[in-house]
């Protein structure tokens, strides 16, 4: 590793609760941090805390320590980070999906409808039943926003196409039940469904898995989840929160670091779909050009996709 | 016409698959119970179970080393619990309750120290796995079908041979077994090893042939819906068999029933299709379908000497 | 134990459960070391982490509080013989409660009104949740064990669809209600200092803890100074005794319940009132289920329940500290402890009795 | 003494905890003869027994079996030396039917099948040659006390056994099932079968036995042929001191009626009658005795009386109260209502084992003054009342902060007697007054009955001593099978007709 300077940034990030491995956002920002690490050898200081009360000591321990800039991971902790940025204003920090209107804050969000909306357009095309699955998580907003978004791309690319939705269950435990998440599966496969989409953590392995099994095509979630099957993974809904994650970093190692607020979505590069050797052979020229043609319009305005968090429903 | 023949076989496919962990359980459960140890820790023996199965075949790449390991595990904690309850008269339940948090916890530590996949073990490919016999569709692979053998196993044993009906006094009136010459002890402990062997297997299932690795909690509860069958079942190995069908095809019947609007009613929320076991159990429990009788010294620890 | 006296008294309550502690943690000692870390170390980080600073102190008092109303709550169900596993759903539902009342009268009525107000909401949920399971058992001879884990379940259920479907926040990222307005908050234990010229580090140490201290005194009164009380210990060590004199089973199964229900209820005043100040999803976390081992080890009583309290709450806090300091020790570190305690303190309990017995014989002859 | 003996003990040792049940005890069993153990409650026959039998390991000595010392580690060695016992309380499991009870432990294979049937030949080989009929394939909880010790008899006999031991067997009997008890044991003797019977009566001892022990605190104090002795001995060498063994008391001079019963019935959910429209009047001043074989209402109608459990048909009238399904009591009303109840069975339902004898002292009184004032208990006031109870009838040790179950069996009886008696009650209910207590403890409690009868106070009393009720009951009441079979005045009663009634026969 090279040599790191004195003056160097002394970086940390708190998780979610959902812990560093949650095969989603917490699990991006670790990527980030780890690339970050390789190019410059500065150590990163990482906290999983276990319950929400912890969210408040981990920042303020982080800042007392000189930590900085601070990452913080999901929207549950923006009550704590506020109370903890006022008292630390020369310390930077970063949270990731949630706003916190402050001058030493970075608030990073994320269009996840954008790119689900592209998704959902491919997965119309490479659907020959026209019956497209859709497995979330916990039922909540969030996921609702990719289901939506999804359900909208499938519409635009075949009206007649219908959407089978299943949320995997109502504890955090939706998150880690890759037995449901097949059964779930299976289930809408069962009903015809010959392309799913898995908005829902380590549940989303099983349901990647279920389609593989019954060589059906899956749509991965988060980070480029292509690899896990290549044959029948179709794509991935990429949400680059390691770049966010990596990018503040960087920035406060070369002092370069902002405030403010920053929505990424596809112009921004913040959301996309994944296309790699993994998958090509399942992506024909011509839904490449449809789906391309989709971004293109989103990026340029042509396209606006309903945010189901606007309004709290898909309309 | 047809595609309705294919969706009822699929749907009854589906209802076996979600039992089969179930079955397996209550089956070892149930001799536990029936030898007076009550066992609210089949969770955490499956729990373990399935973690070890998935760790050993992604490390060695053979599925059958993982299901040894996952009855090893399970037996180990097996051991441990009659170690508690029937060597040092411990409370049953409280050493269930503990059983399954320490799996919780220690699976996901040693899975973290070993994979540093935050708990989850390497996704596992074909030839580690326990694979479908026949139907590829409804994978039914070799321990669905254990588990359907364990039923009528079960019920021999415990009705037609020595070690039944020992097995069944021993839970009445432990009392009687001893003064007939017969170790209360070794019993139970006989019995106990059986549970484990049983929810080791439910393990493996749900590890290396259900899904393709562990992650964490993945057992999700269907230890205790499986506990639900056994009492639901009143002790009696069909009838827990039968229960733990009806939970499979509620299951089943739930995903298929998730955001379709039933006339009249609306759309069900997700949450009340995912509460219905829970609830049915409650109802049945209630004495609505019979009062069910467990085993008279069930949670007793026998002490000669008080 | 034939041959070997009983342990004295004072033995059983203090000596047996020490051992019993320490057993857990040279357990814990020998899987921290399995994954390479120093243990001495470890629990170096654990205690200072735990008692190390005014706030730390705060936070471990913080999580205390909430082991004290699940003790109590286990414990009082113990003494009428009942084994109430439902604490975690009791506490959910009474964090609901508590919740309601607020979001429906923090605009309208003044702190000194909305604070008890929603106090006895919390209570008064968490003990309906478990009459049913009492109700189940009294009248229809359900298994209290299987219906308060089934309810816990329920619980879960019915909370996630509330918090989805009805009380979320507009425009909210997560399943979590509108905040609550000044009147809804229970003062933080700082400020309050504060107010009388103390200054401590902030926590999320609140005034619920007072409440803690008020229920420990409560249950003791209750148990073992009133009649029902009486009867309902009567109750648990021997029900036919208790029906020869006169009381009505049924009836005293509520009551124990209710109560039970009721102190498990308050873990929502402290975590929803003293610290999210809104309804959030899965605040129990747990406490439910280390009710059982705090009321065991606490031997029921709300002494012993108070420092088993503590032991945990240094315990949670500690080890997040541990967890902080030490990467490869994950947050899972501490359930693990928290089970073995549970066993050894718990299912494990006689284990080291003929130990210490032998002991105390060889030192009396 | 002949040449070896088949059992022989020597310096038997055996604690429970804080309790030295068995002190040094050395004694020989004679081969093929029948030898009585007899001796106060507690005084260690049953711990003694259960040693030998492998149950219980001695804390020190020796047991040899034919002449051969043998190493008694659990219930299988004694069997393998064919030493079979039947318990005091039985060891049957209830849902299992007779046949199965008979192979548990001896099932000859693996598989039952085989077992089961040729249990079924040799029980019907048993039935014939010792006049033992039951049947196989009834479910145990189905049997009558008699019939239930019967299959514990065919168990040892299936087995083999050349040694049987008996615990308190008659205890549970009618005359009659005892006499027919006693002719087996005969024909068993005849057979070569050592026999050791433990029982308090002394009657039986002289009737049935060769040989005599005499216990006492967990030591053999005495040895006697049985010959060469006489029940006026026995009794004293048990207690240690000379007993009267039987009690004076004037002519009652009963008043009003106090309590009445009308076609009182009791039918449980699964349909059995339990009480079948009893008849019943109890007057001030007066003891009604209530016999029978335990198991025969009794209890039942204790608890209809005490409000425990609630008549299902006919009329209660308690001091002007009117009971009946529909307008049921409970035992706290009855207190108010001058009614106390000492039960049967004081451990399960008189008291707490783990609560202090202060707790234990107010059970059913604790919400009443002066034990409770403004919703609080007054914890010195309790105490005091506790230590005077003491006093009065003299409960050793005099410690209120004791834990009841470290009280001896017939002080925890005088600690219930004393509290219900301390009520001053109208109607004082009493359920075996002296089960589980020592003959000296027997006179106490019997001269307070007699007391309080004297000062006006309607007493019941049930017990399944005959001699307990014909030397108390001043009028006596037969029940069996729930029905009152018939009454005599305590003057013309006498052991066989009463025994005839007790057996269902009508007088
Ligand atoms: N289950 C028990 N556990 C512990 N100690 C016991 C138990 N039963 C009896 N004891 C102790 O053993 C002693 C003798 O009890 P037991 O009732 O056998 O005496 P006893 O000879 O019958 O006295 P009494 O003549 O008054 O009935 C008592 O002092 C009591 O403390
Ligand atoms: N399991 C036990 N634990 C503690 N003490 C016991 C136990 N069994 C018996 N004892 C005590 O040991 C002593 C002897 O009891 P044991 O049952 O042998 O008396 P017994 O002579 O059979 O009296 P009974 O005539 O009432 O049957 C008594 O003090 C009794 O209380
Ligand atoms: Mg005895
Ligand atoms: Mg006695």
């Amino acid at each position: 590793a090279p040599a790191v300077a004195q003056n160097a940034a002394k970086p940390a990030i708190v998780y979610s609760t959902g812990g560093k491995f949650d095969k989603s956002f917490n699990e991006g920002v670790s990527q980030g941090a780890q690339r970050f690490n390789k190019e410059t050898g500065i150590a990163i200081a990482e906290f999983e805390p276990n319950n929400e009360t912890q969210f408040e000591q981990a920042h303020r321990r982080f800042a007392q320590r000189g930590q900085d800039p601070i990452v913080a991971v999901g929207f549950s902790q923006a009550v704590a980070l506020e109370k903890v940025a006022k008292e630390f204003p020369n310390v930077h920090f970063t949270i990731i999906d949630m706003v916190v209107p402050l001058p030493n804050v970075q608030s990073v969000t994320f269009k996840e409808h954008e790119g689900s909306f592209l998704v959902g357009v491919l997965a119309a095309l490479a659907s020959k039943s026209g019956k497209v699955g859709f497995v979330g998580g916990m039922d909540i907003p969030l996921i609702r926003r990719f289901q939506c978004g999804f359900e909208q791309g499938i519409k635009y690319a075949n009206p007649k196409a219908e959407l089978i939705a299943n949320m995997t269950g109502t504890t955090p435990a939706a998150w880690n039940d890759p037995g449901r998440g097949a059964e779930l599966a299976k289930g809408q496969f069962d009903r015809g469904v010959d392309v799913v989409y898995a908005a829902a953590g380590s549940t989303g392995i099983g349901v990647l898995q279920a389609a593989k099994d019954r060589g059906k095509l899956a749509i991965g979630v988060d980070s480029n989840q292509n690899h896990l099957h290549p044959g029948t993974m179709l794509t991935s809904m990429i949400k680059r929160v390691d770049l966010a994650a990596y990018n503040s970093f960087k920035a406060a190692n070369d002092k370069s670091w902002k405030g403010g607020i920053a929505a990424l979505g596809l112009k921004e590069g913040g959301v996309d779909w994944a296309l790699d050797k993994d998958n090509e052979k399942l992506v024909t020229p011509e839904m490449k050009a449809k789906v391309d043609a989709a971004k293109a319009d989103i990026i340029s305005g042509k396209i606006t996709v309903h945010d189901y968090m606007s309004n709290n429903a898909c309309k | 016409m047809d595609d309705l023949v294919s969706l009822v076989f699929l749907t009854l496919a589906a209802t076996l698959r979600v039992a089969t962990p179930l079955v397996l359980c209550a089956m070892g459960g149930l001799f536990s119970e029936k030898s007076g140890i009550i066992d609210v820790g089949l969770e955490g023996k499956m729990l373990m179970a399935a973690f070890f199965a998935a760790a050993t075949s992604a490390v060695t790449g053979s599925a059958w080393a993982g299901v040894a390991a996952a009855i090893v595990a399970a037996e180990v904690m097996a051991l441990l619990h009659g170690f508690a309850c029937i060597t040092h008269r411990g409370n049953q339940v409280v050493s269930g309750v503990a059983i399954n948090i320490i799996a919780a916890g220690l699976t996901v530590v040693w899975g973290t120290a070993w994979f540093n996949r935050g708990g989850q073990t390497p996704p596992l490919v074909e030839d580690q796995r326990l694979l479908p016999l026949l139907l590829p569709n409804a994978g039914d692979n070799i321990l669905v079908y254990a588990a359907l053998l364990s039923v009528p196993l079960t019920w021999w044993i415990i009705e037609r041979t020595r070690f039944g009906l020992r097995l069944r006094a021993v839970g009445e009136m432990p009392l009687a077994v001893d003064t007939a010459g017969i170790s209360v002890p070794w019993l139970r402990y006989r019995a106990v090893l059986l549970c484990g062997l049983f929810a080791g297997l439910a393990g493996a299932y749900l590890s290396i042939a259900q899904n393709a690795g562990f992650s964490r909690d993945m057992t999700a509860g269907q230890g205790f819906i499986a506990l639900a069958a056994i009492i639901f079942g009143k002790w009696r190995p069909f009838p827990a068999f039968g229960a733990c069908l009806i939970f499979g095809l509620l299951d089943a019947i739930a995903i298929r029933l998730q955001g379709v609007r039933v006339p009249g009613v609306g759309e069900v929320p997700v949450q009340l299709i995912q509460a219905l076991p829970y609830l049915l159990t409650v109802f049945l429990l209630a004495g609505f379908i019979g009062r069910a009788v467990a085993p008279r010294a069930a949670g007793v620890p026998y002490q000669k000497e008080h | 134990m034939n041959g070997r006296r009983p342990l004295p008294a004072w033995a059983e309550i203090a000596v047996l459960p020490l051992v019993n502690i320490a057993l857990a943690f040279i357990t814990v000692g020998i899987i921290v070391r399995i994954i390479g870390v120093d243990p001495l170390h470890a629990l170096q980080f654990l205690v200072v982490g735990a008692i190390g600073s005014s706030e730390s102190i705060g936070y471990t008092l913080y999580y205390t509080t909430n082991f004290i109303f699940t003790g109590l709550a286990v414990a009082v169900a113990f003494h009428a013989g009942l084994f109430n596993i439902g604490g975690e759903g009791q506490a959910y539902i009474g964090g609901l409660g508590c919740g309601l009342a607020i979001l429906a009268f923090d605009r309208y009525l003044p702190a000194p009104l909305m604070i008890p107000l929603a106090i006895l909401a919390a209570a008064l949920f968490g003990a309906a949740w478990a009459a049913v399971p009492a109700w189940l058992q009294a009248w229809r001879g359900s298994h209290i064990v299987i219906t308060t884990i089934m309810f816990n379940f329920l619980a879960a259920a019915l909370m996630v669809y509330l918090m989805v479907n009805v009380l979320i926040a507009p425009g909210s990222m997560t399943p979590q209600s509108r905040n609550f307005a000044a009147s809804g908050k229970l003062p933080s234990m700082h400020d309050t200092l504060a107010a009388i010229g103390i200054q401590v580090a902030p926590s999320a140490l609140n005034l619920s803890i007072v409440l803690a201290v008020l229920c420990c005194i409560g249950v003791w009164v209750f148990l073992w100074h009133t009649p029902w009380g009486y009867a309902l210990r009567t109750m648990g060590h021997n029900p036919e005794a208790a029906v020869y004199g006169g009381t009505n089973l049924r009836h005293m199964t509520m009551l124990a319940m209710c109560i039970s229900g009721g102190l498990a209820g308050f873990v929502g005043v402290n975590e929803l009132m003293g610290v999210h100040q809104r309804i959030v999803l899965d605040f129990p976390a747990g406490y439910g289920f280390a009710g059982i081992a705090v009321a065991l080890m606490g031997r029921s009583h709300p002494v012993g329940i108070v420092l088993a309290a503590l032991l945990f709450g240094a315990l949670q806090q500690g080890g997040a500290e541990l967890a902080f300091e030490i990467p490869t020790i994950t947050r899972e570190m501490v359930v693990v402890i928290q089970g073995l305690i549970i066993l050894f303190s718990g299912a494990l309990v006689n284990m080291p009795r003929p130990w210490l017995q032998r002991l105390f014989t060889l030192r009396g002859s | 003494m002949m040449a070896v003996p088949a059992i022989e003990l020597s310096g038997i040792q055996k604690s429970f905890g804080s309790v030295h049940a068995v002190r040094g005890v050395s004694l020989a069993i004679a081969k093929g003869a029948i030898t009585g153990i007899v001796g106060e409650n507690g005084a260690g026959k049953s711990t003694l027994m259960s040693i030998l039998y492998g149950l219980y390991r001695a804390d020190a000595g020796e047991v040899r079996i034919d002449g051969q010392p043998m190493r008694m580690d659990n219930p299988h060695d004694a069997i393998a030396h064919g030493i079979g016992m039947v318990h005091q309380h039985f060891m049957l499991v209830d849902t299992f039917t007779v046949l199965e009870n008979l192979v548990l432990g001896a099932e000859g294979g693996p598989l039952l099948a085989g077992g089961l049937a040729a249990a079924r030949a040799e029980l019907e080989r048993l039935a014939r040659e010792y006049g033992l009929s039951v049947n196989p394939d009834a479910k145990i909880a189905d049997l009558s006390v008699g019939e239930q010790q019967r299959v514990e008899i065919l168990k040892v006999l299936f087995r083999g056994a050349k040694i049987l031991i008996l615990d308190e067997p008659s205890a549970v009997l009618t005359p009659q099932e005892t006499d027919q008890l006693f002719r087996i044991l005969a024909t068993l003797k005849e057979r070569g079968v050592t026999i050791v019977l433990i029982t308090h009566k002394l009657r039986e001892i002289m009737a049935a036995t060769d040989h005599v022990y005499v216990m006492r605190q967990g030591q053999i104090v005495a040895d006697r042929r049985t010959a060469e002795t006489n029940p006026e001995e026995l009794a004293e060498l048990m207690v240690g001191r000379k007993v009267r063994l039987q009690l004076d008391k004037a002519a009652p001079k009963s008043g009003e009626v106090l309590l009445s019963a009308e076609k009182l019935s009791l039918v449980d959910h699964r349909g059995v009658r339990l009480l079948d429209n009893i008849d019943l009047e109890l007057r001030a001043g007066e003891i009604v005795g209530i016999a029978g074989v335990s198991g025969n209402g009794q209890t039942e109608l204790l608890q209809v009386l005490s409000g425990i459990r609630r008549p299902t048909g006919g009329k209660l009238t308690v001091r002007g109260r009117v009971i009946d399904a529909h307008h049921p009591s409970d035992p706290a009303e009855m207190r108010t209502l001058g009614l106390a109840h000492v039960p049967e069975d004081r451990l399960r339902q008189g008291m707490v084992a783990a609560f202090h004898a202060w707790e234990t002292s107010i059970l059913g009184y604790q919400a009443q003054p002066p034990f409770c004032r403004n919703y609080l208990l007054d914890g010195p006031a309790v105490g005091r009342h506790c230590a005077t109870l003491m006093d009065r009838f003299d409960v050793r040790p005099r410690a209120p902060a004791l834990r009841s179950s470290n009280f001896s069996g017939g002080n925890q009886q005088k600690l219930v007697l004393a509290r219900e008696m301390a009520q001053e009650p109208k109607v004082l209910l009493v359920g075996q007054p002296t089960r589980g207590v020592d003959i000296g403890a027997i006179e106490f409690i019997h001269r307070e009955l007699v007391k309080s009868r004297d000062q006006g106070c309607a007493v019941l009393v049930v017990s399944v001593e005959l001699d307990e009720i014909l030397s108390l009951a001043d009028r006596i009441v037969v029940m069996f099978a729930g029905r009152i079979t018939g009454e005599v005045p305590a003057g013309r009663a006498d052991e066989r007709t009463l025994g005839l009634m007790m057996a269902g026969a009508h007088a």
